[in-house]
């Protein structure tokens, strides 16, 4: 299988206590890779260190044929690698147009920013209709939305997503997935981090399951859903089943 | 370890009390010795405020003015002796603070320094102005040291230096050992909860704002006894001594030494007398070169001097388990 | 690690090295050090440049004669100047350094009258002469201060002729302009209170120093009527004060004091503006009397530009030093040179320099005024008046 | 204080507007006695803004706010601690320098700006052995005990979550708002979280609205819901009444 | 009467034009960069000093000179960014003392390098007398008003309407997402820097001729152009803006009816008031908690 996004042996972690060690994973193109486990486990933490977003990170990743490692975040986006982070991306007193062009903001060619905002509007109907209104306007899961459609103009090759369904709504929620499905649906490579473990399956190809910074777990989303294990530890079966705290 | 400070503590003040006796010992010194212990009593009023409080006050040499010149106006006009002027002064100070702190405090911190620096330019602008009350900006001359009372068979005059040096030097001891008594009372910990999270203290019970006044009356009422012994010491009030420079200089003090530590103001205070002193050689880069020091402070000692020298305490002591919660 | 430790060790020296340089290297001949105080910083620095321009050159023409004789033997004068920052705290750690540190003989100097007064109790403590060259607040040395002393006039000295020639000129409503602080207010007392009872004022308005647009008090003043404006404040907001309200076309009789002296000032502005202007004066550079014009022409040789009363006073302060030392026959006995003090007459470039039993002294004080030209005449004293170009 | 076992909450026609955009629109319920209670809604829906009318840290532009059949609406935050009133916050609030155990204990302080000044310069002898043994219980419980002395700043969210809980709980209040406390919870900790809810209100009593919207754990835990919508309730009733309601399930649930 | 207002008003206007060139600087800098920087009346008075180096030493054309203070006080501005507020990025305390400790360092370092007299900035052209009606006015009043506009203008339209005064928007509302949209948040910083700094300099530059250069000329623009933000309401460009101007028209106005020696305090207490009333200042809208 030949992965979109590769990810071999990254560790990160803040101030020398390592959060994630020794992580591999790869999501192919057009798949759901959904990564779960309990607070702490370093899922999101994860994402930064894909992204860069960490000092002192080690490890390799690619994309395509592209080596990431050392480049900075704008040289990865520009690279095809989308980020939505958990926590609001919006620029709350900018137009949700001018959200868009931020998006699009490494891409100089207006004719091709043009087509491609089309395309994203015509994926989201919804915000179409209020492109003049502030961002800051949108409900959570809108904004949440905005968020999404906005990588799809830089046409990423692959898309992180981190805890997309916090906070919202359950009919919301819902939504965010498919939009997610949507995107695999065009040839992108999705990971994405979640806590709603049940929705996340349902959804993806792929699931690891981390803990304690490492991977314990791979396996087809399908094979997931029906694992014992992961049905005691994140589905909500009853028992005290507090893992070790995270980091002391 | 407990011991280790306290007899360190008591070996210092020894040093302390004793330093007029050492030798052939500068008058100089001594005289930088009690301005930096003047300049430390404010600078502890504020502490209260800016450190344990967060309430960052740009017009604090506005309330050591007020007290200054209660203390001077009384001594000098009313012929009060010191003793009795000095909790006169604080009660102006803190009455002034209380005044002013239940009109600003309900402002966010920007807003909040503003017009904390306004208030401190309409005083200084009262105190300039007011020629008939202050006397206007030569200042109010001829305000006496403190009187001499007699201890144990032994006249301690404080008109002289070593004496007035030792007393200043008690009063700053006094408001620090205030200043320890407030953090770690209960009061100190509503404080400390105020800083760390408002709107979890309010909701667990605190009453913010006035605990927030409280303290801007308790900081500004210290802040007066610093007015009190500073016309004292230099036997006049002008407002040249209580302009805005001034109130920058406090928090410098604060600051620099170490916002939140208990030392800090005295150590910020030490260095920001001493430092220009020692630079006075070099005539007229002596600013540029205390400028440029305290930007390097700021840069590389983050925490102040006392963070500074707790980190120093730390690493002698070996690992260093958990910083230092908090003060950023 | 070693090189850090080397780095650190070089760039310490460097620093020490520089520091030393600010140092007068000792040398082998005596020496006599006068403690001087005055603003190097801050917003009093630039007549704090008048102060030490005219000190500098007092030492320079002391040690050219091959310094001064003391009991025998000759010294070479040097100062130790320190900063006061205009801030009373700063200048009593100055002075309290002088003193007990330096243990300098004497101290002369400052500008600004608060800080005088924290100044001069510690001269007291210490028993070190300290002569003033600039403050001008009058209660200075009526404080019963014996080590304090007083070369300049004060505001009331300054006041007194030219609140006679505005009452004979019959210049009302008056208005002034002044600095807020000691100079300013203190003058704008003594001029009300100097003028004859009743004197019309038709504005008083005061400007924090620092603040250079004038146009309120310039509408104040229409407003007013004034028929004459007195400035009390220095050449700086002067000239801005002068050309405001010339640019708004007020055609008032201008007044001005003597920290206006110089013709720094003139160059500011067109003869035109000030021609007519008329204020008192400590030192008029162009008077035909001889150790005037050698002063000034002393002057203009190191500074290139005409002398300025500030300076002429500081000169005279430190000459009036040495002056005390050469009698009182020590370089190092204050309480002999305060003595020599009380005694002096000495014949300054500003005048004759007499201390009363307060220790202020007496010199005369000019009225001038601007000619079209850009020279001044002298008015008063009647034994000195002079025409255009002689003031 | 008046007994925990006598309490009642009522809502009566709180309007709330934030420039021009209705927050609340005439809300009104009443929840009689002592009891877990649930608040729902979707996004938006104005449950916060109603937690923090109650709190008193929003002030409505009308309607009354009764806890024991008294209007309580302008009592500023920390006037309704003193009644007996504890919340949580979404966002999780804790104070991140002291450790777990004296942001429990700290439930327990002198309060009132009277009581502090009192105690300006002293320090109330070491908190009775009581209140500690009782505050560590706490922490075990929520499986916090190995943190008991450490700074709080060091938990993970979650951990935070479960420690601003049990610190609104050691001050015993007789009203508890919870505003989302399954949010960032482990799924798997959850079923822990709601036995800790429950085993806590059947020791202590007092009445307890949780605003949550994970539904399996609102509607196992609570006995009454309380569902909002666009500013105003929508429906109110037990779970199973909620979850079959065809208004909540088109508005919400979908 | 009235023709004492109108005068007034237009000086107002000419003083408060000085004061929302400082305001707009820091309220750039604080806005993007969450630096709260002191140091801006000391830069503003450099660009002055460097305006008048340049237009004696070397062209002796205003305009020009304007243009080279600007560079020069970019590239002083650059060097205090990366060594001085950069690193201590997050934490506005040690800051605001850092930008304090430069205004000591720069003040007195142009006292030994120019001398602590003020020195006199001539430009001939602008010294002429314009009457409008009965009052009259130096170009110079005018030219500063002028640019004022000119500068705010362009200002407003280059971050309202291109990419990267978008971006720079962008930067202030959520920096953290501007590095996920791929934003260069380092460079939108220096950028914003070299604005406030370019701004710093045509103020200090216009301000010169008309009055004189002296090495605290910054101090008060600095108060003023600060209470100006906090009129405004921090964070708005357009409160910025009018809160200058409103200083400056207040304090111009007030000194017809309340004596002069209480101008700065009647301004402040003008200002407390209107922050008691309106706590988050005329055009600020509470957002965000700041801690």
């Amino acid at each position: 299988m030949s992965a979109m996004l590769s990810v071999r042996d990254v560790s990160a972690g803040y101030g020398g206590r390592m959060i994630v060690e020794g992580v591999s994973l790869d999501v192919p193109a057009g798949q759901i890779v959904a990564v779960i486990g309990h607070n702490g486990a370093g899922k999101s933490t994860l994402l930064k260190a894909v992204f860069n977003l960490l000092p002192g990170r080690r490890g390799r990743v690619r994309l395509g044929d592209t080596v990431l490692d050392g480049l900075a975040p704008q040289r990865l986006l520009a690279a095809g690698l989308a980020y939505v982070p958990q926590e609001r991306s919006t620029f709350p007193k900018l137009t949700i147009a001018e959200n868009l062009r931020m998006g699009a903001y490494l891409l100089d060619d207006a004719a091709l920013i043009a087509e491609r905002t089309e395309r994203v509007l015509a994926l989201f109907p919804a915000l179409r209709a209020r492109l003049g209104q502030l961002a800051g306007t949108l409900s959570g899961g809108e904004q949440r939305m905005l968020e999404i459609a906005r990588t799809l103009l830089v046409a990423p090759r692959a898309v992180m997503l981190d805890e997309p369904s916090i906070g919202l709504a359950p009919k919301m929620v819902d939504t965010v997935f498919d939009t997610a499905r949507r995107l695999a649906g065009q040839g992108v490579a999705v990971l994405v981090v979640e806590q709603n473990v049940r929705k996340v399956l349902a959804a993806a190809d792929t699931g690891i399951v981390m803990e304690m910074g490492r991977i314990v777990l791979a396996d087809s989303a399908a094979s997931l859903r029906s694992d014992d294990r992961v049905a005691r530890l994140y589905l909500g079966a009853a028992g005290r089943a507090f893992s070790a705290p995270a980091h002391p | 370890m407990r011991a280790f400070e306290i007899i360190g503590g008591l070996l210092a003040l020894a040093g302390l009390w004793a330093l007029p006796q050492w030798g052939e010992l500068s008058p100089y010194v001594l005289h930088i010795a009690t301005l930096s212990a003047i300049y430390a009593i404010p600078a502890i009023g504020l502490n209260l405020m800016l450190g344990y409080g967060g309430l960052v006050s740009l017009g604090h040499a506005g309330f050591v003015g007020i007290g200054g010149y209660a203390a001077g106006l009384l001594m000098v006009d009313a012929g009060w002796t010191f003793w009795a002027a000095l909790p006169a002064a604080m009660l102006a100070s803190g009455a002034a603070g209380a005044l002013v702190g239940a009109l600003c405090l309900r402002l966010r911190t920007h807003f909040f320094m503003i017009v904390t620096l306004a208030f401190g330019l309409i005083l200084h602008a009262v105190m300039n102005n007011w020629e008939e009350l202050t006397r206007g900006p030569v200042g109010l001359a001829g305000i006496p040291r403190p009187e001499a009372i007699a201890l144990f068979g032994a006249e301690i005059a404080f008109r002289r230096l070593p004496d007035f040096y030792r007393l200043t030097m008690a009063a700053a001891m006094a408001a620090l050992a205030v200043q320890a008594l407030i953090v770690r009372s209960d009061f100190g910990r509503m404080l400390a909860a105020i800083r760390q999270d408002e709107v979890l203290a309010s909701a667990r019970g605190v009453p913010v704002m006035a605990m927030k006044v409280a303290v801007f009356a308790i900081g500004s009422a210290i802040a007066g006894a610093g007015g009190a012994f500073k016309v004292s010491f230099l036997r006049v009030a002008a407002p040249a001594s209580f302009d805005m420079l001034e109130s920058i200089n406090i928090v410098l003090i604060v600051i620099v030494g170490g916002a939140g530590h208990l030392l800090g103001p005295v150590l910020g205070a030490g260095l920001f007398v001493a430092v220009p002193e020692a630079l006075r050689v070099a005539s007229a880069w002596r600013l540029v070169v205390f400028g440029l020091v305290l930007v390097l402070l700021m840069r590389f000692a983050p925490q102040g001097l006392a963070g500074l020298a707790a980190d120093a305490v730390r690493r002698l002591r070996g690992k260093g388990a958990l910083r230092a919660p908090g003060h950023a | 690690m070693t090189k850090i430790v080397r780095r650190a060790a070089l760039s310490v020296l460097a620093v020490g090295a520089a520091l030393a340089g600010f140092t007068p290297i000792a040398a082998a001949q005596d020496r006599v050090t006068i403690g001087v105080l005055t603003a190097l910083s801050g917003p009093l620095a630039a007549p704090g440049r008048f102060q030490m321009n005219g000190i500098n050159l007092a030492v320079e023409d002391a040690n050219a004669q091959g310094g001064v004789e003391i009991g025998g033997r000759r010294y070479q004068v040097e100062i130790k100047v320190y900063d006061t920052r205009g801030n009373p705290a700063e200048g009593a750690s100055a002075m309290q350094r002088l003193t007990t540190v330096d243990r300098v003989p004497v101290v002369i100097g400052e500008l600004s009258s608060g800080v005088a007064a924290a100044v001069a109790p510690i001269a007291a403590d210490n028993e070190v002469p300290f002569i003033l060259t600039v403050p001008t607040g009058p209660n200075l040395t009526k404080a019963n201060n014996r080590w304090l002393f007083r070369v300049n006039a004060h505001n009331d000295q300054l006041s007194q002729a030219l609140a006679d020639f505005i009452s004979r000129q019959g210049w009302q409503p008056l208005a002034y302009i002044a600095w807020n602080n000691d100079a300013g207010r203190g003058g704008v007392q003594s001029m009300s209170r100097l003028l004859p009872q009743g004197w019309r004022i038709g504005y008083t308005g005061f400007f924090n120093v620092g603040e250079v647009d004038f146009s309120a008090h310039v509408t104040n003043i229409r407003n007013a009527g004034a028929r004459a404006v007195m400035l009390f404040m220095d050449e700086e907001p002067g000239s801005l004060a002068i050309a405001q309200i010339k640019a708004a076309g007020l055609d008032v009789q201008l007044i001005g004091t003597l920290a206006m002296g110089s013709d720094r000032f003139l160059r500011r502005l067109d003869a035109q503006r000030l021609n007519g202007m008329v204020q008192y004066n400590a030192f008029p550079p162009n008077a035909a009397v001889p150790r005037i014009q050698g002063f000034s022409q002393r002057y203009r040789a190191k500074f290139n530009e005409e002398a300025h009363g500030f300076a002429a006073q500081s000169y005279d302060g430190l000459m009036v030093a040495l002056a005390a030392l050469r009698a009182a026959g020590s370089a190092t006995d204050a309480r002999r040179v305060r003595e020599a003090l009380t005694r002096i007459d000495h014949e300054g470039v500003t005048g004759r320099l007499r201390f009363d039993a307060e220790g202020q002294a007496s010199p005369p004080v000019y009225v001038t005024q601007w000619c079209a030209d850009g020279r001044r005449r002298i008015l008063y004293p009647a034994d000195v008046v002079a025409d255009c170009g002689a003031g | 204080m008046s007994d925990a076992a006598a309490i009642s909450l009522a809502v009566a026609g709180v309007s709330k507007s934030f420039g021009g955009v209705r927050a609340l629109a005439d809300v009104s319920f009443a929840l009689p006695g002592p009891g877990l209670y649930g608040l729902i809604g979707p996004n938006g829906a104005g449950k916060t803004t109603l937690f923090d009318v109650i709190a008193g840290r929003q002030i409505a532009d009308a309607g009354r706010v009764l806890l024991d059949g008294r209007p309580v609406q302008g009592l500023r935050p920390h006037e309704l601690a003193a009644v007996g009133l504890a919340r949580t916050f979404q966002e999780c609030r804790i104070f991140p320098e002291w450790t777990c155990l004296e942001n429990l204990l700290f439930s327990l302080r002198p309060k009132g700006l009277a009581g502090a000044l009192g105690r300006i310069v002293t320090r109330r002898a070491t908190a009775a052995a009581e209140a500690i043994r009782d505050a560590r219980r706490l922490l075990a419980l929520a499986t916090l005990d190995a943190y008991a002395d450490m700074p709080a700043s060091v938990l993970s969210f979650g951990q935070r979550r479960l420690l601003e809980i049990v610190a609104a709980l050691m001050g015993r209040p007789r009203l508890l708002l919870l505003d989302e406390p399954a949010a960032g919870i482990n799924p798997g900790l959850l079923g822990v979280l709601a036995d800790l809810i429950r085993m806590l209100h059947a020791e202590r009593g007092g009445l307890f609205l949780i605003v949550e919207h994970n539904m399996e754990f609102i509607m196992g835990l609570a006995r009454h819901i309380v569902v909002m919508h666009q500013g105003a309730v929508l429906e109110e009733g037990p779970p199973a009444a909620i979850q079959a309601s065809a208004r909540v399930i088109e508005a919400y649930l979908g | 009467m009235l023709l004492a207002v109108a005068e007034q008003v237009l000086n107002g206007l000419m003083l408060g034009s000085i004061y929302v060139f400082v305001a707009l600087g820091m309220m750039l800098i604080y806005g993007v960069m969450h630096v709260l920087n002191f140091a801006h009346g000391a830069l503003f008075m450099l660009g002055g000093y460097c305006a008048h180096l340049v237009f004696t030493q070397a062209i002796g054309n205003y305009a020009l000179a304007i243009l080279a203070a600007i560079v020069m006080l970019i590239a002083v501005g650059a060097v205090i960014e990366r060594t001085v507020f950069a690193p201590l990025r997050d934490n506005l305390r040690n800051q605001v003392i850092a930008s304090l400790g430069l205004v000591l360092f720069i003040e007195n370092l142009v006292v030994v390098l120019w001398g602590p007299n003020a020195l006199q900035f001539r430009i001939e052209t602008t010294q002429a007398v314009v009457s409008l009606g009965v009052l009259r006015f130096r170009v110079q009043h005018l030219l500063i008003i002028g640019v004022c506009a000119l500068c705010v203008t362009a200002l407003f339209l280059f971050l309202q309407r291109t990419r990267f005064g978008t971006a720079i928007r962008a930067v202030a509302q959520n920096p953290r997402a501007a590095l996920v949209v791929g934003i260069d948040v380092v460079r939108v910083h220096r950028v914003t820097f070299a604005i406030s700094m370019a701004l710093a300099a045509i103020g200090g530059a216009l301000l010169g001729p008309l009055f004189l250069l002296f090495p605290q000329m910054g101090d008060l623009p600095l108060v003023k152009g600060l209470a100006g933000i906090l009129l405004g309401g921090m964070g708005s460009i357009g409160g910025a803006v009018v809160g200058g101007l409103l200083i400056g028209v207040i304090e111009a106005v007030s000194t017809l009816v309340i004596a002069t020696d209480y101008r700065d305090a009647v301004t402040f207490t003008a200002i407390v008031l209107v922050l008691l009333l309106r706590p988050q200042g005329l055009f600020g809208v509470r957002t965000r908690e700041e801690a």
